[in-house]
């Protein structure tokens, strides 16, 4: 199974990619996907992020399966 | 109000110039139905931290869902708030310090609809939108910015 | 806050053009501890009153005393709100159904101020400034318009 | 003494003037000056209107004297 990774902003920056892709032999959740990449960034623990889920914002822990998009995303600073 | 179409890309690449503003005024002057517009421009401030002056924002998105939580914002503005017209468009890329970065346009026959749309999307695209800003200083350091 | 010096003039004649708004707007461009513009139009609906539709409205005013007025609604926002610039123009004479008779503009460093300040101006002026708008049908007739 | 008198909108319409001036051999107030002219142009009384003294709505009766300037205001459609 294949899950895409985004990294935006700070974030793009401490991973040093934009994209990324992750595979895992089967269904994980966004919890696991997060401490993963924690452990790979560890700068990433001293930044304020929320993750997505095929471009929707997580309040909790999800399912996440293959073909899924997991975007992790720093403050907004639109405007 | 459900929609099918995709959403409309929002982004213009760099600053958002006057004459564009202009543009998209005169284009409502066939609506005659339009008795008030509002327009909100957000300008990049040369904001001083820690001693350094700050020369412009980078702006980088994550453009498919920024477009759809934009898209999803105006929709949801036509449904509260009795609407003639809606635009919203915002930069990618680079601004400098006096340019600006984001318009809001709202125009409805009355100026009560006008001015609670505008703020409300405006308010709803800095919360909601994932769109990401680096702010620029005059050495070429920089620190990224937050709405928080 | 008092001032000496007289009011400026704030009658255009005709219509407002989207230009001078574009001029307007970049004239902003070098102050750069703005970070929100807010842009109140007022447009001239091409409303139907029995079953007649209105082609223009013809503006006239006591402009000393509207000059005043205005200006003293401009003084008393700056006194209100936090805010780095206030512009007020409005057309005198004939401006047709979809020109814009009214242009505020409000800067300051943050949105909430722009926001409020354009608001409370644009009250203030169409309920204390002495304008006066002669709504003409397309067959020539009129009625006299009234804000209240 | 001169009083300078401006009329506006629908009531310099029915005026057929837009301005005139009033002669009077003593001070009055603005309650007399607006009867006065509501005898001359009797339309006036089916319009709502305000009057200014000097550029100042009145709320009140008023004393006018030399050189004041008296205007007849409908209702104001800016915007």
């Amino acid at each position: 199974m294949t899950i895409k990774i985004k990294f935006f902003g700070v974030l793009a920056g401490i991973a040093s990619t934009n994209e990324t892709s992750f595979e895992i032999p089967t269904e994980t959740n966004s919890d696991a996907i997060k401490e993963h990449f924690e452990s790979i960034f560890t700068g990433f623990k001293n930044q304020q992020y929320q993750l997505a889920l095929n471009q929707q914002l997580l309040n909790a822990n999800s399912k996440v399966g293959d073909g899924d998009e997991i975007a992790f995303l720093p403050p907004f600073a639109g405007g | 109000m459900k929609k099918n179409k995709a959403p409309k890309n929002v982004f213009i690449e760099g600053a958002i110039s006057p004459e564009k503003i202009a543009t998209s005024i005169a284009h409502h002057q066939v609506k005659t139905n339009i008795g008030a517009h509002d327009i909100f421009l957000g300008q990049v401030r040369a904001d001083v931290l820690d001693g350094k002056k700050v020369a412009a924002i980078d702006y980088s998105a994550y453009t498919e869902m920024a477009n759809k939580t934009i898209d999803d914002i105006r929709e949801s503005a036509f449904d509260k708030f009795d609407l003639t017209c809606a635009h919203i468009y915002h930069s990618m890329g680079k601004v400098k310090a006096g340019e600006i970065c984001l318009f809001v346009f709202t125009s409805s026959a009355h100026r009560q609809m006008a001015f609670d749309s505008c703020q409300y999307m405006v308010e709803e695209i800095k919360y909601k939108a994932p769109i990401f800003g680096k702010e620029i200083f005059e050495d070429g350091e920089y620190v990224w910015k937050s709405n928080k």
